[in-house]
């Protein structure tokens, strides 16, 4: 008896989505509270505040490597385009939202250029070419001192201002934060439900006999590179104002893995999937500080530990925890 | 009134010369059947209309519009609609998206299919669906995945997502091959009564009595050439074919 | 002249690298990114034994059958089980990053991070060659190289395991139906690619001082060196590692310096774009 | 079944998710609890047992100062960052023998995070260490990157922030609780520019490693040394993975220069930089300045021959041979050459600080940090710092000859 009443309400957690975004929602709203009632510290803004933007980062790569089935790497570098444009042009004096705009835009055109450059090629080749538009924009950010200020970065970026009311704390940080995520995840939801997303589903799985049905495949492709790129650029200028210090390396290859695992782990093709990946991770490395390792050691053998995690959960769950498909 | 005109089309791929200058006319309203053997170029043929391949020379005419040199989509959109020989379906998408897929072509408007589900104005043309696979013969549910779909369904299914698609000419690469009787026979009361419905229709076919119960008009094909053509009986014993078809 | 002898010093160490690249990636079908910190272990190990024994052989031998080990492990271990449930190139991708963690914090713990130098020639003044300057450990670079790519040219052509691996390469289930045991073949792969970059790595650590994070820059050179040539074929990508060596010099000696890496860069995004096979590389389907 | 034994798992991993927030919550919250207790009886008894050394007694208990260090333990920082690490533990074993030796109560307890050289990694550390682990004063971003990274967050929360390490000078105005006992950069070119000059040096070439410190010497020279009439033939910047210089060297040598500056922060890089000089074969005159090379006695005997006749700075208040600090350097490893002395000190510094103020009023430590005058350390002479929280440090020029260091000037 007891089975078949736990079986009927888990039932129904899993079955209706609805269900999942609902708890998902609650948690969230309880973890704000507690952060602005001081009863939790300010590393759990912190640590919320990194999760928001990361989930942006990675509902945005989902529709795009997910839903389309496009192997697109250089996500990680539009997300520096974005931060780089946002910081530069505020520190010029124009205003927030002018900045954001354009951060957002321009890492959209840059995805569309390259899917423009890359549109006859096969995904192992699509991976190639933006695995090297990353490193491209990684040795511009780096070597274009006179712009980005080259390895020193750019510091002392202002925090956001907009209609005269800064934000200044990470708690209101925070709370922009997650405003920005759950708009983010309303709309990625909608554009996956609705008929357009259900064409971008039909792109990875057949594209010539999408083809046949009279639907221009290179605008699609277009379309959701674009989508991609501004919500790539959306959580690159939220990283430059809230730690206001940009940096090359924060743009490379350690959180193109991050990405990459935080999807392969939460399951392509499914937002709940990569919504829930963003937060298994994050809590996964925060947790690992918990660990007491002797402090000689403590470095190397955290990585260690990530590393065999992210290999045994390839190993014995390659399809992810909600994941549905597997890319071919 | 011809629909498609198809004039010396030549193509090649290397050394191969998959179609060596051959010609057809399609006429309005009819069963037009193309026989030939293996490699004779049907199926390139049939590529180079969709322009999933282009030709080196020769030239097509639809509705008196020259479409030798335009894009696949905008092909389909003309109105030409073709099934595969082994479709490749949507496999994570359910036969309600195939058809409204098909059916519909505003989903690519970004915005308006995006404001749609939004303010959940979807209108539910379930019953449009409905009709279109009882025409065909597939009681499944409208949920049911692409990959949950066995060898003969997935024929159903491709041949109803040809007649969804606003279309004045089906091509349908061999309907037929590898099902059993039963359903071959479904089949060829569904094409009879596409004809009468006054549907233009191209089949490629292998199964010779398939071809002499339906088709109106009959093209045979060889290495690329046509052999010959005419009404179905004048065909059958024609010793050109028979020397084509089974002397080897 | 000088340039082009650097250039020359330069592609020979990225062929060896492109190498293991390529044949793992035939035969695999995934970019094996660890392949980089294959050549960091194999020049630790070569830098370990030689501080041991003094002997230059001793350290090369030891880093030979250790890093085919190494290779042989990386395969069984975590690469077949995935091939074997059919994980997507993806999938295999970040498998290899979780590798390259591993190898390069493991020698992180073990080595510390102090300074490794193998001292072996001691100072020299580079040699008069025809104009260019030239030292000893550049020399035996260049030539050691040399012999590796003829020995693995003639070995991937004129021998039966040799063909046995391209055609696994060329069509994994296919190879399969006609008996060839893609398993053994593809692990063979790794073993090569391995040997490989120890070469590369032993000579690397013979010229320079050793710091962990090289592997990941050896990687992406070798890398660009494989696509550019045409990671289908194997002498291709090592003409392809001769070319990035050459562009980069010469585009330096042209270009402020510090764009050095995003030339190599640039050469390669062309490359993909619009020679996808590479120079010299066979069609595989690159497009679609 | 099937779809029952998928739920299932699914079931489980949603289970392991809810264990993990667990243990990450739990996690915090103990540390938490024990803080709270520690400041209120840490005040008190600071308030009497004004660091007289027995202390009126009132409390026999110890009090246990905490300080949190951040630097980089894993990628490629690590070459720092491990010694570092090792030469902080040695300090504060020193340091806590020391105190126990004079009978003073009081204890340093030292947490270690890893910033992995990367502005976020150090923010993130930055902010566990001081809102989980409740410490107020970080000792560290061993990369400039990573100081520039925690600033804005110490300033907001007034935690104090020292680093004996970081050197670009955007540091200097990041804030008033930043302070830093390395020298900034400016001061060094200013020593080295004048030193050149007197060599009669017309045409110089500069070879500099695309580093924030190696850029801020680079950029000091580019625009001090042409208003003195020297004109700089050729400048060019290494990325730090790059292992094969020869190529620019060879540009370098066809500008022909009188002199070579070459600015390398690691000692790799050193290493690649003087080896291909050498092997260069550039004529014997040319004169070659380098930079406050970290490390430079381990590079002395490591690449040695290869720097015949470098003329290199180095921090003037480094005792001179003194076998206590070369024990130091000897048990921890340490090849960062003045950065060990540096960070060696920066432990007493901060004992001497914390005996007065306690580890939980950092306004009290700033100011003591302020008041302090050339306080004497056990490696290096004497520390004061100016208004922004930089040390004036000049440097003594040696030249390097048969692999022993020899004061110039």
């Amino acid at each position: 008896m007891g089975t078949i009443q736990k079986n009927n309400i888990i039932e129904t957690l899993k079955d209706s989505q609805k269900a999942f975004w609902l708890i998902l929602f609650v948690i969230d709203i309880i973890f704000i509270f507690l952060c602005l009632q001081g009863i939790l510290n300010e590393y759990f803004a912190h640590v919320l505040v990194v999760i928001n933007i990361y989930l942006i980062l990675s509902i945005s790569l989902n529709l795009v490597m997910g839903f389309t089935g496009l192997l697109n790497l250089s996500h990680i570098a539009l997300f520096g385009v974005g931060a780089y444009t946002s910081a530069l042009m505020i520190m010029n004096g124009y205003s927030y939202l002018l900045s954001l705009l354009l951060a957002m835009l321009l890492p959209g055109v840059f995805a569309v250029l390259l899917m423009f450059a890359t549109r006859k090629l096969k995904s192992d080749y699509l991976m190639l070419v933006t695995f090297g538009f990353s490193f491209l924009l990684y040795s511009i950010f780096i070597s274009w001192t006179s712009l980005t200020r080259g390895p020193l970065g750019l510091n002392n970026i202002p925090k956001i201002s907009f209609f005269d009311f800064t934000i200044y704390s990470t708690n209101q940080f925070l709370v922009f934060s997650t405003i920005m995520a759950i708009v983010s995840i309303i709309i990625i939801y909608n554009i996956t439900k609705s008929s357009f997303g259900r064409l971008l589903q039909a792109v990875r799985d057949d594209e010539i006999s999408l083809k046949l049905l009279g639907k221009n495949i290179e605008l699609i492709k277009f379309k959701a590179m674009f989508i991609s790129g501004l919500f790539a650029g959306l959580a690159g200028s939220l990283f430059a104002h809230y730690s206001q210090y940009i940096e090359p390396n924060s743009f490379w290859i350690v959180d193109l893995i991050f990405l990459l695992t935080v999807l392969i782990v939460g399951g392509l093709a499914s937002n709940r999937g990569a919504v829930f990946g963003v937060i298994i991770i994050m809590i996964l490395n925060e947790s690992l500080r918990l660990l007491p390792i002797p402090s000689e050691i403590l470095g190397p053998t955290r990585q260690i530990i990530y590393a065999l995690i992210l290999i045994l959960i390839l190993l014995y769950r390659p399809k992810g925890i909600f994941g549905r498909i597997d890319l071919k | 009134m011809t629909l498609l005109k198809i004039h010396n089309l030549k193509k090649s791929f290397g050394g191969v010369k998959a179609l060596n200058g051959c010609n057809f006319n399609i006429e309005k309203n009819k069963i037009t059947a193309l026989i030939g053997p293996n490699g004779c170029g049907k199926s390139t043929l049939f590529n180079v209309i969709n322009k999933l391949e282009y030709q080196e020379s020769g030239t097509i005419t639809f509705l008196n519009y020259n479409i030798s040199k335009i894009r696949p989509y905008l092909v389909s959109e003309l109105g030409i609609s073709r099934t595969f020989q082994y479709p490749t379906l949507f496999e994570n998408l359910t036969i309600r998206d195939h058809i409204e897929m098909a059916m519909f072509n505003d989903d690519q408007k970004f915005f308006k299919s995006f404001f749609i589900k939004l303010f959940g104005l979807k209108k539910n043309n379930d019953k449009k669906i409905i009709e279109i696979l009882n025409l065909v013969g597939l009681e499944k549910p409208l949920n049911t995945l692409g990959s949950d779909l066995s060898y003969g369904q997935r024929k159903l299914l491709d041949l109803a997502i040809a007649i969804a698609h606003p279309h004045k000419l089906i091509m349908l690469d061999e309907p037929v091959a590898g099902i059993n009787p039963k359903l071959r026979q479904k089949i060829k009361e569904i094409l009879i009564k596409l004809k009468e419905m006054g549907e233009t229709i191209i089949v490629i076919e292998h199964d010779m009595n398939f071809i002499m119960d339906i088709a109106d008009h009959v093209y045979v094909m060889e290495s690329g050439q046509n052999l010959v053509e005419g009404k179905p009986k004048e065909i059958q014993n024609n010793k050109k074919v028979l020397e084509a078809y089974l002397g080897e | 002249m000088q340039l082009l002898f650097n250039s020359v010093v330069a592609g020979s160490i990225y062929a060896l690298v492109a190498i293991g690249f390529s044949l793992i990636f035939q035969t695999n079908r995934f970019m094996h990114f660890a392949h980089g910190s294959a050549v960091v272990f194999s020049a630790y190990i070569a830098f370990h034994f030689f501080s041991l024994s003094n002997s230059l052989l001793i350290a090369i031998i030891a880093t030979l059958i250790l890093s085919s080990i190494l290779g042989y492990l990386m395969h069984l271990l975590i690469y077949y089980p995935l091939q074997k449930k059919k994980s997507s190139s993806v999938i295999l991708l970040i498998a290899s990053f979780g590798i390259l963690f591993l190898i390069d914090n493991g020698l992180l713990l073990y080595f510390g991070s102090g300074i490794k130098n193998i001292n072996y020639f001691g100072p020299l003044r580079g040699m008069e060659f025809f104009g260019a300057l030239i030292t000893k450990p550049q020399l035996i670079i260049v030539l050691s190289s040399l012999l590796c790519l003829i020995f693995i040219y003639l070995l991937m052509t004129k021998t039966k395991l040799g063909r046995n691996l391209r055609a696994v390469a060329d069509n994994n289930d296919l190879a399969n139906i006609m008996g060839i045991e893609s398993k053994k073949y593809m692990a063979l792969s790794f073993i090569i690619g391995s040997v490989l970059a120890s070469v590369a790595g032993v000579l690397i650590a013979l010229e320079q001082t050793l710091s962990i994070n090289m592997g990941t820059t050896y990687m992406i050179k070798g890398f660009t060196g494989a696509i550019i040539g045409g990671v289908n074929s194997v002498p291709a990508s090592i003409l392809g590692s001769y070319i990035v060596g050459l562009a980069e010099n010469f585009g330096v000696w042209f270009l402020p310096s510090q764009f050095k890496e995003a030339i190599s860069f640039i050469l390669l995004f062309l490359f993909l774009l619009y020679k996808p096979n590479g120079l010299f590389g066979i069609d595989k389907s690159s497009r679609k | 079944m099937k779809k029952n034994n998928i739920f299932n798992k699914r079931l489980i991993l949603i289970m392991a998710f809810v264990l993990l927030a667990g243990l990450f919550i739990s996690g915090c919250s103990n540390n938490q609890a024990e803080l709270s207790e520690l400041s209120d009886a840490d005040r008190a008894s600071l308030v009497d047992g004004d660091n007289s050394d027995k202390g009126q007694g009132a409390l026999n208990r110890e009090i246990i100062f905490q300080i949190g260090a951040i630097q980089p333990l894993t990628g490629d920082g690590a070459a720092y960052g491990l010694p570092v690490q090792r030469v902080i533990d040695q300090a504060v074993l020193d340091l806590n023998a020391k105190w126990k030796e004079d009978g003073k109560k009081l204890q340093l307890k030292i947490y270690h995070e890893d910033g992995k050289c990367n502005g976020k990694e150090a923010r993130t550390a930055a902010e566990n260490l001081v809102n989980q682990k409740g410490v107020n004063i970080i000792y560290g971003g061993m990369c400039s990157g990573e100081t520039l990274g925690i600033a804005p967050f110490t300033e907001e929360n007034n935690v104090l922030l020292f680093s004996p390490l970081s050197s670009s000078p955007d540091i200097t105005n990041s804030g008033d609780y930043v302070f830093r006992n390395y020298p900034s950069d400016t001061a060094q070119v200013a020593t080295m520019i004048p030193f050149i000059v007197s060599k009669g040096v017309k045409t110089i070439a500069i070879l500099s490693e695309n580093t924030d410190y190696a850029q801020v010497l680079r950029a000091g020279y580019l625009k001090q040394l042409p208003e003195l009439g020297v004109k700089i033939v050729a400048d060019e910047i290494i990325l730090s993975s790059a292992k094969d210089v020869r190529t620019e060297i060879l540009k370098m040598k066809s500008a022909e220069p009188d002199a070579v500056i070459l600015l390398p922060q690691t000692i790799p890089m050193t290493g690649v930089f003087a080896k291909q000089l050498y092997e260069s074969n550039f004529d014997a005159d040319t004169l070659f300045f380098s930079n406050e090379i970290v490390g430079l006695d381990q590079a002395v005997n490591e690449f040695g021959d290869f720097m015949k006749g470098y003329f290199t700075p180095e921090v003037a208040f480094l005792k001179e041979n003194n076998e206590f600090s070369s024990k130091v350097i000897a048990d921890t490893e340490c090849d960062l050459g003045y950065y060990c002395a540096s960070t060696y000190d920066g432990i007493f510094l901060l004992g001497d600080v914390l005996e007065l103020c306690g580890d939980s009023d950092t306004d009290c430590l700033k100011k003591e940090f302020d008041a302090l005058e050339n306080w004497q350390g056990i490696m290096t002479t004497s520390t004061t710092f100016d208004e922004n929280g930089d040390v004036a440090g000049d440097f003594v020029i040696s030249q390097i000859i048969a692999g022993t260091k020899l004061r110039v000037n």
